[in-house]
C-alpha cells in the first residue's frame, strides 16, 4: 500500500476511533472524583494490616504481589530474550573493528566530581530501595539507580572499567537469582499450609526499616534482578561497540 | 467550560493513543516506530492516573499523614508501575530486534524490509 | 464450600521457578543437560496440573494469593479460579510444551540455550493466562505470554526475515496489549474493581458507550490475540519464521487463549450488560467468525509454504470457535473447548510433522518438496491422518466438537453454521491434503508457488544427520493419536459439560469468588455424532476432490480447475498480507474503528 | 492549583504529537527524555510519587539511553562495514 494511501486511509479509522474514544470517556466519573471502592479500602486497612505506610508498595509487594512477580518475569524474560537476538551465534567468525580507545581522556576536575556522584548514586539508590515500604521508592526504582552507575563510569571514567563492571557472567546469575528468589518466597509459606505469597514474616514496628515482612525481602529480590537486568541489557546493546569485535556476516 | 476541563486528562489519553497508531502506521524508520509504541503506551499511564485522582486527595503515603485520610488512588498507582516496567521491556526488546535486522539487512526502513509478502 | 485446592499456584510457579534456575545454569550446562532439565520441569508441570485437575474436577473453588479473601463484596487480592476448564487448559499447555520440548531435544537450534527457559515462561504465562480470575493479572500473564512469544518467534536470528515476523507480531500485540489495559482502566473507574466476578456484578445491566467501549477495547485486544480477520495479519509471519516446536505452542494454544478470555469477557464480566441485545451482539461476533473462516480458509488454501498454510488454518479454526462463544450457552461453549482440545492437538501434529519434513528433506516450500516424500511412509501416514482430523471426519474428537456447536446453532435456526464448518474444514483439509499428495505420491505436475514459499528457509536442525529419530516421530504421533483417543471414549465430556455450565454463568462465577455454596445442575451431552460424521466424511471427501483438481488442473478442462483457480486467483485478498507493520497498524485500527461502532450502533438502544 | 495540572496535560498531549512528527531519530530521542521528564513532573503533581520516581528512571533515563546505545550500535556497525569496504577496495 502506498505511504500516502496508508496515511489517509489511517486519518479516517484512526479519527473514528478517537471520536468513539472521546465520545465514550464523557460517562467517566469527571476527573478528580476518584470513587471506587478497591483504592480507599487499601489506604485505610494497609497501615494496620501491613506496618508499610506507602500504600503503593504494600499493593504492589503483598496484596498484588502475583502481578509484580508477572512483571518481573516480564522483565527477565525480555532481558534473555535481548540477549538470545543479539548473541553470538555459535561458528562465526569476528572481526576486529577497532577497539575504542579511551584516547580521550576527561579533565581531572570533571572525574574528581564523578566520584562522589557515583558514590551519592549508590548511597541513593540503596536509600530508596531499603526505604521502600517507608517513602516512595522500593526495588524496581532502586535496582534502576543502581543500574546506572556503571553507565556512569562509562561515561567519565572508562570502556574498560565499564567492562569489568558488566561483563560478568555473575550478572546473569544475580538476574535469575532475583527472579528465582521472588517464586521461592512465595513457595515458603506455601510449604507451610498458607497460600501463595502469603506474607509470613513478623511484621515489626510501622516506620522501621525491616518492618512489613516479606514486603522487604520481595522488594530486595526485585532491586537486585532489575539492577542486573538493565546492565545486561546496556552491556548487550554496547559489547560490539566496547570489545571491538564484529561477527562476520 | 467545565465539562471539557473534567474530561482533560480522558482526552489527552484518547490523543496520545491516536499519535502512537498515527506514528506507527507513517513511520519510515524502525527505531521511529518503537518510539511511537512508548507514546501509545503513555496513553494509559494518563488514563489511569485520570481515573485515580482526588481533588484535594494526598499522596497515598502515610509516613507523616495519619491513616484515613483521604488520598488519591493507590490501586492505580500499583499498576501503572507495572506499566512503566512493560514499556521498558517491550521498547528494550524491540530495539534488540530492529539492531539485529539491520544488522542482517543493512536497513532500518519498514519499506525494505518485505521479505514475507503475501 | 469445599477447602481452595493448595496445588492452584504450581502450574505458575513450577515452570518459573525452572526457567530461573535453568537460566542460573545457562553457561555451565551443555545442551543436552539443558534440554533434560527443560523436558523434567515441563512433565512435573504437567503432573501438578493433573493433580489440580483430578482434584477440582468435581469441586471447583477459587485460590486466593497472599490469603486476601474478599472483604464482604470487596476483593482486595488476586485469584486464580481452579475449575475443570482453567486446569484442563493448564493440562494442555503442559502437554503442549512438553511433546514440543521432546521434538526439539539437541536437533533444534536452541539459541545457545536460551530456548528452554523461554519456552518454560511461556508455559507459565499460558497457565496463568487460563487460571486467573484478576482482569489486571490477565494483562499481565498476556503481557508476559506475548513477550516470550516475541523472543521465541526471533530464534533464528540468521537471516532478517524472522526479525520482520516478529517485529511485526511484537508490534501488533503490543498495541493490543495496551487496548485491553484501556478497556481496564475504564472498567476499574466506574466499578473500582479488579476481579472479573466483582466488576460483572458492579457492572450490572449499564450499557452505556462507556461500557460498550470498554467491551470494544477489551474484545479486540484479545481477538489479536485470538488471530480474528482483521487483526490476524501478524499470525501467518510469525508462524512462518517460528521454529517448528514454537509454532506447535502458537497454533494449539496461545491464539485460543486470546478466545478463551473473549468469552470469560462475554459469559463472566458482561454477562448482563448485554442480556437484553443477545441476538445482536451474537450477530456482531457472528460475522467476524464468518469473515475469519473464509479469509482464513481460501488463504490457507492459496499459500504454498507449509508452515503459513498451517497458520492460515489456525486462523480459519479460530473462527469457528469464535462462531461457537458468539452462539453463547453452555453446550455450545463446552464444544468450543472439545474443538479446541482437538484441535490443538490435531494442529500440533501437523506443525511437528512439517518439522519432520523440513529436517528430513531441507524444504517447507510445497513446490520443493514436490515428490521428495516418496519413501517417507509413516510420516505420510500421519500428514493424511492430520488431514481427516481437520475436516472433522471421524474419528477425531473435532467432530464431537462439531456435533455440539451444530446442535446449538440448529436450536436457534441458524442453520447455515454446519455449513460453514464444512466448507472451512473442507478448505483447510484440501491444502493440506494437496501439499501431501504432491510430496509424499508426487502426483500430478509441478505445484504451483508463490513470492512468500521462495524464501528459503534455513533448516532449523543441524546439518550432518538427516535420520528422523523417534522423538521426533513419537510427539507427531502422539500428537494425532491423543484427539482419536479422547473420541472414542467421550466419558468425560459430561463433566466439561458441567464445568462450562458454571463457567458461562456470571452468578455461578460470583458464588464461587464469594464463596457460597454451588448448585450445579444435572448435566447432559446429547449431541447427534451420527449426522456430525456424515458431514465431517463430506468435507472431507470434498476435500479430497478439490485437492485433486488442483494437482491434475493439466488434464482438466478449464472450467474444472476450481483448485488451482483458488491457488492463484486470489491477488487481491494476497496484496493486503503485505509484512509492512504500517499496513497491519491500519487494519488493527479499522478493525477497532468498525467494531467499536457496530458495538455502539447496535447495543446501545 | 489544578489549572496548572491541566497545563502540564495539554503540554504533554502537545509534546506526544512532537515526538511521534519528529523523524529525524537521534533529535527524537532526545524529545522522549524530555516528554519523560514532563511525564514524571504530570506523575509528581498528581500525588503519585512512586511512579513519578519510577518514570523518571525509566522513562526520562533508561529508554532514551537504551535507544540511543542502539543507535550508536548500529551507527558503529555501518561505520566499520564501511571501514571494511574501504580496506578491501
Amino acid at each position: 500500500m502506498p505511504e500516502a494511501t496508508r496515511t489517509r486511509l489511517f486519518l479516517v479509522f484512526g479519527g473514528v476511533f478517537l471520536l468513539l474514544f472521546c465520545y465514550s470517556v464523557m460517562d467517566l466519573p469527571p476527573w478528580g472524583d476518584y470513587r471506587g471502592p478497591y483504592g480507599d479500602v487499601i489506604a485505610r486497612v494497609g497501615v494496620y494490616e501491613r506496618h508499610a505506610t506507602d500504600a503503593v508498595n504494600a499493593i504492589n509487594y503483598d496484596y498484588r504481589a502475583f502481578d509484580t512477580l508477572g512483571e518481573e518475569f516480564i522483565l527477565f524474560t525480555a532481558v534473555l530474550g535481548v540477549m538470545m537476538l543479539l548473541r553470538r551465534e555459535e561458528g562465526t567468525a569476528t572481526r576486529d573493528a577497532g577497539k575504542v580507545k579511551d584516547a580521550m581522556r576527561l579533565s581531572t576536575s570533571v572525574r574528581t566530581a564523578a566520584m562522589p556522584t557515583i558514590l551519592l548514586t549508590v548511597v541513593f539508590g540503596f536509600y530508596i530501595g531499603l526505604h521502600g515500604q517507608l517513602t516512595p521508592g522500593g526495588g524496581f526504582q532502586a535496582g534502576v539507580i543502581l543500574a546506572s552507575v556503571p553507565f556512569l563510569l562509562y561515561i567519565c571514567e572508562n570502556t574498560e572499567s565499564f567492562r569489568r563492571v558488566t561483563s560478568h557472567t555473575c550478572l546473569e546469575v544475580i538476574e535469575a537469582s532475583g527472579a528465582g528468589a521472588y517464586v521461592l518466597i512465595g513457595l515458603a509459606p506455601f510449604v507451610m499450609g498458607m497460600p501463595f505469597l502469603t506474607n509470613f514474616l513478623p511484621l515489626g514496628t510501622t516506620g522501621d526499616v525491616f518492618s512489613s515482612g516479606t514486603i522487604a525481602l520481595i522488594s530486595a529480590c526485585v532491586g537486585f534482578e532489575v539492577t542486573a537486568a538493565f546492565l545486561l541489557v546496556g552491556y548487550t546493546y554496547l559489547q560490539e561497540i566496547i570489545t571491538g569485535e564484529i561477527t562476520e556476516e | 467550560m467545565p465539562s471539557v476541563f473534567h474530561l482533560l486528562p480522558f482526552f489527552v489519553a484518547a490523543w496520545l493513543f491516536f499519535c502512537g497508531l498515527y506514528g506507527l502506521v507513517s513511520s519510515k524508520h524502525l527505531v521511529h516506530s518503537v518510539i511511537c509504541l512508548a507514546i501509545l503506551q503513555s496513553s494509559t499511564y494518563i488514563l489511569l492516573l485520570g481515573i485515580g485522582y482526588r481533588v484535594g486527595g494526598t499522596a497515598p503515603i502515610f509516613a507523616d499523614i495519619a491513616p484515613g485520610t483521604l488520598t488519591v488512588d493507590p490501586v492505580v498507582q500499583a499498576l501503572m508501575l507495572t506499566d512503566v516496567v512493560v514499556e521498558a521491556v517491550v521498547v528494550a526488546l524491540l530495539l534488540a530486534m530492529v539492531v539485529k535486522a539491520h544488522e542482517k539487512s543493512g536497513t532500518v526502513s519498514p519499506d525494505d524490509l518485505r521479505t514475507l509478502r503475501g | 464450600m469445599t477447602a481452595p485446592s493448595s496445588l492452584t499456584p504450581l502450574p505458575v510457579a513450577v515452570p518459573m521457578l525452572g526457567a530461573a534456575l535453568m537460566a542460573c545454569l545457562r553457561k555451565w550446562l551443555n545442551r543436552a543437560a539443558m534440554d533434560a532439565m527443560g523436558i523434567l520441569v515441563a512433565a512435573l508441570t504437567l503432573t501438578v496440573s493433573c493433580l489440580l485437575l483430578a482434584k477440582v474436577i468435581h469441586a471447583p473453588s477459587v485460590y486466593w494469593f497472599g490469603n486476601w479473601s474478599p472483604r464482604g463484596p470487596i476483593v482486595l487480592g488476586i485469584s486464580f479460579v481452579a475449575d475443570p476448564i482453567s486446569a484442563g487448559l493448564a493440562v494442555l499447555a503442559s502437554t503442549l510444551t512438553l511433546l514440543s520440548l521432546i521434538f526439539s531435544w539437541r536437533l533444534v537450534d536452541s539459541g545457545s540455550n536460551h530456548f528452554q527457559p523461554l519456552m518454560l515462561i511461556f508455559l507459565a504465562a499460558m497457565c496463568g493466562f487460563s487460571l486467573t480470575l484478576d482482569i489486571f493479572n490477565l494483562f499481565v500473564f498476556f503481557e508476559l505470554m506475548s513477550t516470550a512469544a516475541f523472543a521465541l518467534c526471533g530464534l533464528k536470528t540468521a537471516e532478517p526475515a524472522p526479525l520482520q515476523g516478529s517485529f511485526n507480531f511484537a508490534v501488533t500485540n503490543t498495541i493490543a496489549a495496551f487496548l485491553v489495559l484501556t478497556g481496564i482502566a475504564l472498567l476499574y473507574s466506574i466499578t473500582g474493581a479488579l476481579n472479573m466476578a466483582q466488576i460483572g456484578l458492579a457492572i450490572g445491566i449499564r450499557h452505556d458507550p462507556l461500557v460498550l467501549f470498554a467491551f470494544t477495547l477489551l474484545t479486540c485486544g484479545f481477538l489479536t490475540k485470538g488471530a480474528v480477520v482483521p487483526f490476524h495479519f501478524w499470525l501467518p509471519d510469525a508462524h512462518a519464521v517460528a521454529p517448528t516446536p514454537v509454532c506447535v505452542l502458537f497454533s494449539g494454544l496461545m491464539v485460543q487463549l486470546g478466545l478463551v478470555a473473549v468469552a470469560r469477557l462475554r459469559f463472566v464480566v458482561f454477562a448482563q450488560t448485554f442480556a437484553a441485545h443477545e441476538g445482536r451482539l451474537r450477530a456482531i461476533l457472528l460475522s467476524l467468525g464468518l469473515m475469519t473462516i473464509l479469509v482464513g480458509g481460501v488463504m490457507c488454501y492459496s499459500e504454498h509454504h507449509l508452515k503459513r498454510m498451517l497458520a492460515f488454518s489456525t486462523i480459519c479454526h479460530a473462527g469457528m470457535m469464535l462462531l461457537a462463544i458468539a452462539l453463547g450457552g453452555p453446550l455450545a461453549f463446552a464444544a468450543m473447548l472439545v474443538y479446541l482440545l482437538g484441535h490443538a492437538f490435531i494442529k500440533g501434529g501437523l506443525f511437528l510433522t512439517s518439522g519432520i519434513l523440513l529436517h528430513r528433506l531441507r524444504a517447507i516450500g510445497e513446490r520443493s518438496l514436490f515428490a521428495k516424500g516418496k519413501d517417507l511412509k509413516w510420516t505420510a501416514a500421519l500428514w493424511f491422518s492430520g488431514a481427516l482430523g481437520l475436516a472433522a471426519a471421524p474419528p477425531f474428537l473435532l467432530m464431537t466438537g462439531e456435533a455440539g456447536i451444530s446442535k446449538t446453532a440448529e436450536e436457534m435456526g441458524k442453520a447455515w453454521i454446519p455449513w460453514l464448518f464444512m466448507v472451512g474444514g473442507g478448505l483447510t483439509s484440501a491444502a493440506v491434503l494437496r501439499v501431501g499428495m504432491h510430496t509424499f505420491f508426487g502426483w500430478g505436475t509441478e505445484p504451483i508457488t508463490d513470492e512468500a514459499a521462495q524464501i528459503g528457509e534455513l533448516p532449523e536442525t543441524a546439518n550432518e544427520d538427516q535420520r528422523i529419530f523417534w522423538y521426533q516421530f513419537a510427539p507427531a504421533a502422539l500428537c494425532i493419536a491423543i484427539p482419536i483417543v479422547l473420541a472414542v471414549m467421550p466419558g468425560w465430556l459430561s463433566i466439561l459439560r458441567e464445568a462450562s455450565t458454571i463457567f458461562t454463568q456470571q452468578s455461578a462465577m460470583a458464588q464461587l469468588v464469594y464463596g457460597n455454596a454451588m448448585t450445579t445442575r444435572p448435566p447432559g451431552w446429547s449431541a447427534s455424532l451420527i449426522s456430525a460424521a456424515v458431514r465431517g466424511s463430506a468435507a472431507f471427501l470434498a476435500a479430497i476432490l478439490l485437492a485433486l483438481t488442483s494437482i491434475f488442473r493439466m488434464k482438466l478442462r478449464r472450467a474444472l480447475r476450481v483448485g488451482a483457480f483458488l491457488e492463484s486467483g486470489l491477488h487481491p485478498l494476497r496484496v493486503l498480507q503485505s509484512g509492512h507493520p504500517g499496513d497491519y497498524v491500519l487494519w488493527l485500527t479499522f478493525g477497532l474503528a468498525m467494531i467499536g461502532t457496530a458495538n455502539l450502533i447496535l447495543l446501545r438502544s | 492549583m489544578i489549572w496548572i495540572g491541566a497545563g502540564l496535560l495539554v503540554l504533554v498531549a502537545v509534546s506526544g504529537w512532537g515526538v511521534v512528527r519528529t523523524r529525524d531519530v537521534t533529535s527524537q530521542v532526545i524529545a522522549l527524555g524530555f516528554y519523560g521528564v514532563l511525564m514524571a513532573l504530570v506523575f509528581f503533581f498528581f500525588q503519585a510519587p512512586d511512579v513519578a520516581l519510577s518514570q523518571i528512571t525509566v522513562g526520562a533515563v533508561a529508554l532514551p539511553l537504551m535507544v540511543m546505545l542502539a543507535i550508536s550500535r548500529m551507527k558503529f556497525r555501518a561505520a566499520s562495514q564501511r571501514d571494511k569496504g574501504e580496506r578491501d577496495a
